[in-house]
């Protein structure tokens, strides 16, 4: 592990800002921070850069401890939300500006600026003024600052939020791209974000984040596939996966007056009681003989529909994979899928998983 | 209602233009009087009312040996004093703004906004009663009716000013360009002076305007402080005042002493309309 | 951001203000434990007796301080309600806008001492403009040497020289309001007074207060003009209390006794702006 | 609530230039009554400038607008009976929500108690009658733009109620409860909702029309499906859907075949009419079906990578330079070199120089 986080935490006025943080990272990694708006996610970054000094726990980077180390001389580069780059220079003395701090010879500073800004797309806006820059593209120039850097840890938070939706699209692909080249060379790079979607996308570890604990740490299909906690499970799933209270008893899963579900098979060695269900809104049916429930709200989204529903205690969230107009407090029946079913003990942490995760 | 609303409004306005441009029409008018023109009661129109003399003009540029009030030497002291205060006021000010807005500081109970109080409540003791003591300090240290002792004494009426301004125009800047400039290597000091004063000119400049006019109109420091050696426009002025009563010659230099800070005026209003000013002063 | 050194950055202003500062302050203190004067040059040491002789039988110095506080409150006053709708009309899109802004504005810059010298000349008696004016309506105010009208001719002064300064930092802060707040009050249907009441007035509260309070501190060392325009104006009638101070101090050379005033003035002065900001941030933010 | 017409609408804020630029191009809209529409387009593609035409807080350089047929073009924005809610929540500070609510018809004068009756209905409406003692300045965000809406509500008077992106300043979980409701009160009070936006997921979710527009033109309006399925420009296809739609450079083959390569593709549109060569055909990753085994006129593809997006599997293929998205079920497994891609005749659709056949 090239990158190594020991208890870090960080408490202000009372609040937890970081709350007994500890992760490994190796080089040639990617790694995504994972976890809703102030879940922690910028003050880990923070702390990493050296920006922030945490009350307590230690980071060490290349076995060498950090704590020490000031931002100025920490081999890191930062790209932030807010495309932050410096006004009173043109596109090419912002991306080389690292560089002459660090006394790069000219003509050097000349072919990584160069070789920067091609691979964000950029070729040609050398003497542009940033003031004249689209979003997008000073999102582009702050990042080519940081790769020009060549820093040994790149650090992004939630660089693409403020784009627009189609931009955010195309630049996430780009970045992927991008990322692939410089992560194949030996820096490790830290990418926040509060979209699952994003973090499975970026296909590298996914850190998940929430209240300042790190919650779960592994591959993104582990994440998927096997969350946690039912916290983990909400984090990483868009829309968020549907949480019910029911009890396991005689063979079946009730989850209310009429509402029983067969046993599936991985759900045989548990013992009966109660439990909390998680079942994804993609893993849902229309059939006719399934549970009932009472349609709030639908709203289709190209070629799925979102159905926002309600039945016995429980509110759910069905993705269809259909185009269809529900009128509201129109009755509906879905079948959930049960072999796609988790179960979670009543603190929340996970017993059993369609794909053999949990004790 | 709208005429209504907008003559009252125009109204309003031409009546305080009035009132603002008035003193200023009746000192020109005045400055072309003599004796015997200004004692035959108010008259305001020359050549139909009173016959114009530059009399007054002409004093002011007169050596004192024949009858004349050299104002000329004042004038330029009261332009060096203002400007070097000025500008170390804004150096000193611009840093501590810097620190107060950047950094958090504990000293027992005292908090960043408890120093910056301090700062501003400089400005709350008039003059006259801190020139006293100054006066003996200045003796002490041999610096009175010095140039040096004035501007140390004028820093100190003129640095709140820059630190109140800079303090507010340092909370606009975000926070980001220093962390970035930080992150790419340069230490506080490089970060400060190669990111964050290219980026804060527009605060300084009006900061310096407001430290020139405070700067210029005072009266009493001077009036105290100096004597023979050092004058300033004010003090020589307001002598020309107690002598005798030459109201023209008064009324000259009373206008030759505003006609810098009109450049000012244009400066701020061109600040104040494309909105550096805005930021800086909300 | 935290940073090992930051104090290099605070300290050389707060070193030099500081430096400058600390013989003053200490002098001041220590001067009004003493009985210097003109008779008796020397720092002796007679303990509280300056304070007790101030708080017990100089009711001048106490007369003083409510004459300073009526003048500046009604010159705040003026200057906030003037500048305010000064600001207001040149704030939006108006015939010789920029013109009219720079107008306003120079009043602020020429020095208050010599436009006093042009005022008293303006309100001279008999050979003033203004007497000439009213004289039409066979009206002859005395405006130098009737207690009231000394002061009246003070705040005509004082709000001529300092609503410029008003008016520019309310209309920097109007400059800075957030366009969508009038435009959702406009599609409500609300009248240019409503759009004031509702809408200006309280966004521009926090600017307002900021700018009342920075012009009471300037207010209260009314000097310049009661110097020059009347010296005290008939009798005391338009004596403030720097004024007074100066007189003891710098007149009559009583220097123990004018640093023990000059104490007390700051000590009264602090308390009463905290205490008067406190009151106009409830008044004006509404803070519940 | 009114029918909205904008005839021939154009606007360019340098009008008297040699060649004015264009920020909104000569358009000709009409908005039903009751209508719920999103006005969709990337930044800078007129959007927002048609929004404020219609608010009347920029005069059309060109064109009329007519509400109910009556001419308002020149009318101001307090006349022209519009609500509108903006980016970032205004409320007034100094007043209680009831009072907020009240505002608009306390200016109009209206009797005392008409105004309580309204604002409690509107009040009801929105969720909002437990708050109206309560200072507006303590709510939350969304509840902030719940008041400016209602603002809009209680006047009958208004003809639709226009919303700048209303949605950017509210944390995600919040989004929900606030599109609900608009919906809602879409169908409670019968009032046309116009929503600008750059998002398309908010603009399908909420709208049942949805204007799309590009570099100042209108370029298609249509419901979410159709938009989705039969895109109308090839500019369509890529804006909407995550991915883009798939575009094929092919050639007219026969009488609704067209060609890529050598592979042959049956669509269901008569090709008959098309004369330019710049013909494209346009497939949805989420209809391609793909096989692992030879598949009869089949489209061979060298499979570049598989992401596993949880719902779905997103696998990235090509074909020489032509590279391909398609999605597939999760479980569904993908060959790990070759597959063949069959395109279902009813979801081709084809296009010439850029606009659908």
């Amino acid at each position: 592990m090239d990158l190594v986080a020991k208890g870090l935490t960080l408490e202000i006025e009372g609040e937890n800002h970081l709350d007994d943080i500890s992760f490994g990272m190796r080089k040639g990694e990617l790694y995504t921070l994972l976890g809703r708006t102030l879940a922690g996610k910028t003050t880990l970054l923070k702390t990493i850069a050296g920006l922030i000094t945490p009350d307590s726990g230690r980071l060490l980077f290349e076995d060498c401890d950090l704590g020490g180390v000031p931002v100025w001389e920490r081999n890191i580069a930062m790209v932030y939300q807010q495309f932050i780059n410096y006004p009173h220079l043109n596109v090419f003395e912002n991306v080389a500006f690292p560089l002459r701090q660090r006394k790069v010879d000219p003509a050097a500073i000349n072919r990584r600026v160069m070789t920067a800004l091609s691979s964000v797309g950029l070729d040609g806006f050398e003497g542009r003024k940033i003031q004249a820059l689209s979003g997008g593209q000073q999102q582009r120039v702050a990042l080519a600052r940081s790769l020009a850097k060549e820093a040994g840890i790149l650090l992004l938070d939630e660089p693409l939020v403020n784009l627009d939706y189609k931009l955010r699209e195309q630049l996430r692909e780009e970045f992927r791209n991008i990322f692939s080249s410089t992560v194949a060379s030996d820096s490790i790079l830290i990418y926040s974000s509060t979209d699952p979607l994003e973090a499975m996308q970026l296909g590298g570890e996914v850190i998940v984040l929430d209240e300042a604990r790190v919650l779960q740490q592994g591959p993104g299909h582990e994440i998927f596939e096997n969350p946690a906690n039912t916290r983990v499970a909400e984090i990483s799933n868009d829309p968020a996966m549907n949480l019910m209270n029911g009890t396991i008893g005689d063979g079946s899963i009730q989850l209310g007056a009429d509402m029983a579900l067969p046993l599936p098979p991985h759900f045989k060695g548990l013992t009966p009681g109660d439990y909390i269900f998680g079942l994804r809104a993609s893993d849902v049916i229309l059939a006719d003989k399934g549970i009932s429930f009472t349609v709030e709200l639908s709203e289709i989204s190209g070629s799925e529909t979102y159905l926002h529903v309600a039945g016995g205690a429980h509110k759910f969230v069905g993705l269809l994979d259909m185009v269809r107009n529900f009128k509201a407090a129109e009755t509906v029946s879905l079948s959930l899928d049960v072999k796609k079913i988790y179960a979670f003990d009543m603190a929340g942490d996970l017993v059993s998983s369609p794909f053999g995760g949990g004790r | 209602m709208h005429k209504i609303y907008l003559s009252l409004k125009y109204g309003f306005i031409c009546v305080w233009s009035m009132f603002v441009v008035a003193p200023f029409l009746w000192a020109l008018s005045t400055s072309f009087k003599d004796f015997q023109s200004v004692t035959s009661g108010a008259t305001y129109i020359p050549w139909l009312q009173f016959e114009p003399t530059l009399e007054g003009w002409r004093v002011l540029w007169e050596s004192p040996a024949n009858g004349g009030v050299d104002i000329a030497e004042p004038y330029l002291n009261s332009i060096i004093v203002t400007c070097l205060a000025s500008i170390i006021s804004i150096i000193l000010g611009t840093l501590s703004a810097y620190a107060l807005s950047r950094f958090t500081f504990k000293a027992g109970f005292i908090r960043n906004n408890d120093i910056t109080f301090f700062f501003i409540s400089q400005r709350i003791m008039p003059p006259v009663v801190l020139s006293i003591p100054f006066f003996i300090m200045l003796g002490f240290l041999g610096l009175l009716d010095s140039m040096v002792g004035l501007i140390m004494v004028y820093i100190v009426l003129l640095m709140p000013i820059a630190v109140w301004i800079m303090v507010d125009f340092f909370n606009k800047v975000p926070r980001e360009i220093d962390e970035t400039a930080l992150i790419d290597g340069c230490n506080p000091y490089q970060a400060f002076f190669k990111v964050v004063l290219p980026n804060s000119i527009p605060g300084m400049i009006v900061a310096g305007m407001f430290c020139l006019i405070f700067g210029w109109t005072d009266f009493f420091f001077a009036f105290i402080l100096t004597f023979t050696e050092v004058q300033l426009l004010p003090v020589r002025i307001v002598a020309l005042n107690s002598s005798i009563t030459p109201w023209w010659s008064l009324s000259a230099a009373a206008l030759i002493s505003v006609a810098p800070l009109i450049v000012v005026a244009f400066i701020v209003e061109r600040f104040l309309s494309k909105g550096n000013l805005s930021g800086a002063l909300k | 951001m935290n940073f090992r050194h930051k104090h290099i950055f605070l300290l050389p202003g707060l070193l030099v203000l500081i430096g400058i500062l600390i013989f003053p302050i200490l002098f001041t203190v220590r001067l009004s434990l003493s009985s210097w004067d003109s008779f008796y040059p020397g720092l002796d040491f007679i303990g509280l007796e300056n304070y007790i002789r101030l708080f017990t039988d100089d009711l001048r110095f106490w007369e003083s301080f409510l004459r300073l506080g009526f003048l500046s409150l009604t010159t705040v006053f003026l200057q906030y309600v003037i500048g305010f709708s000064l600001a207001l009309m040149v704030w939006r899109d108006i015939a010789f806008k920029r013109f009219f802004r720079v107008l306003f504005l120079i009043p602020m810059m020429s020095t208050p001492v010599i436009m006093t010298v042009i005022w008293k000349t303006v309100f001279h008696e008999s050979l003033g403009p203004v007497n000439d004016f009213l004289s039409l309506f066979e009206l002859t105010p005395l405006w130098l040497s009737n207690d009231f009208l000394a002061k009246i001719t003070v705040i005509i002064v004082e709000v001529w020289q300092w609503t410029p300064f008003m008016f520019l930092l309310l209309l920097a802060g109007l400059l800075s309001l957030p366009e969508e707040a009038f435009l959702a009050a406009s599609i409500d249907g609300a009248g240019p007074i409503r759009k004031f009441i509702y809408v200006t007035f309280p966004l521009m509260a926090p600017i307002s207060i900021g700018a009342i309070i920075i012009r009471l501190i300037e207010a209260s060392k009314i000097m310049d003009t009661v110097y020059v325009l009347t010296s005290g104006g008939p009798g005391t009638s338009t004596e403030t209390s720097s004024f007074y101070i100066f007189i003891k101090g710098l007149r009559e050379f009583q220097m123990g006794y004018s640093a023990a005033l000059s104490f007390t003035y700051l000590v009264i002065m602090i308390i009463s702006l905290t205490i008067i900001a406190k009151v106009l941030v409830r008044v004006l933010m509404k803070q519940d | 609530m009114a029918k909205i017409d904008l005839e021939d609408i154009a606007h360019s804020y340098d009008p008297l230039a040699r060649e004015p630029v264009y920020a909104l191009r000569k358009a000709q809209l009409s908005w039903r009554n009751g209508g719920r529409y999103a006005i969709l387009g990337p930044s800078g593609c007129g959007k927002t400038t048609m929004l404020n035409i219609m608010s009347g807080i920029v005069g059309p350089s060109e064109g009329r607008i007519l509400f109910d047929d009556v001419d308002v073009t020149k009318t101001k924005t307090a006349e022209r009976n519009i609500a509108q809610v903006f980016q970032f929540p205004v409320i007034y500070n100094t007043m209680t929500v009831g009072e907020n609510l009240a505002f608009p018809l306390i200016c109009r004068n209206v009797a005392k108690d008409v105004i309580a009756r309204k604002v409690g209905e509107v009040a009801e409406a929105l969720g909002l009658e437990k708050l109206l003692g309560r200072r507006a300045k303590s709510l939350t965000a969304d509840q902030k733009q719940l008041i400016s809406l209602g603002r809009g509500l209680v006047r009958d008077d208004v003809a639709a109620i226009l919303m700048d992106e209303p949605l950017t300043v509210i944390d995600p979980d919040l989004k929900f409860r606030l599109r609900r409701k608009l919906k809602e009160i879409n169908e409670y009070y019968n009032s046309t909702l116009i929503y600008v936006t750059h998002d398309q997921n908010e603009a399908m979710t909420f709208a049942e029309d949805i204007v799309v527009m590009d570099q100042g033109s209108v370029v298609q309006i249509g419901n979410p499906q159709e938009l989705f399925e039969r895109p109308s420009t090839t500019f369509v296809g890529y804006f909407i859907g995550a991915p883009a739609m798939n575009m094929f450079e092919v050639r007219v083959t026969g009488k609704n075949k067209v060609s890529f390569g050598e592979v042959e593709f049956a669509t269901d549109t008569d090709l008959g009419t098309i004369k330019t060569a710049n013909v494209k055909l346009g497939i949805r990753s989420e209809f391609i079906e793909l096989s692992a085994a030879k598949v009869k006129n089949g489209l061979q593809v060298d499979i570049e990578r598989v992401d596993d997006f949880g719902n779905y599997q997103l696998v990235s293929a090509h074909n020489g330079g032509q590279a391909i998205k398609v999605k597939v079920k999760r479980e569904t497994p993908v060959p790990g070199d070759k597959a063949w891609l069959k395109f279902p005749e009813k979801r081709c659709c084809v296009y010439a120089d850029e606009v659908l056949v």
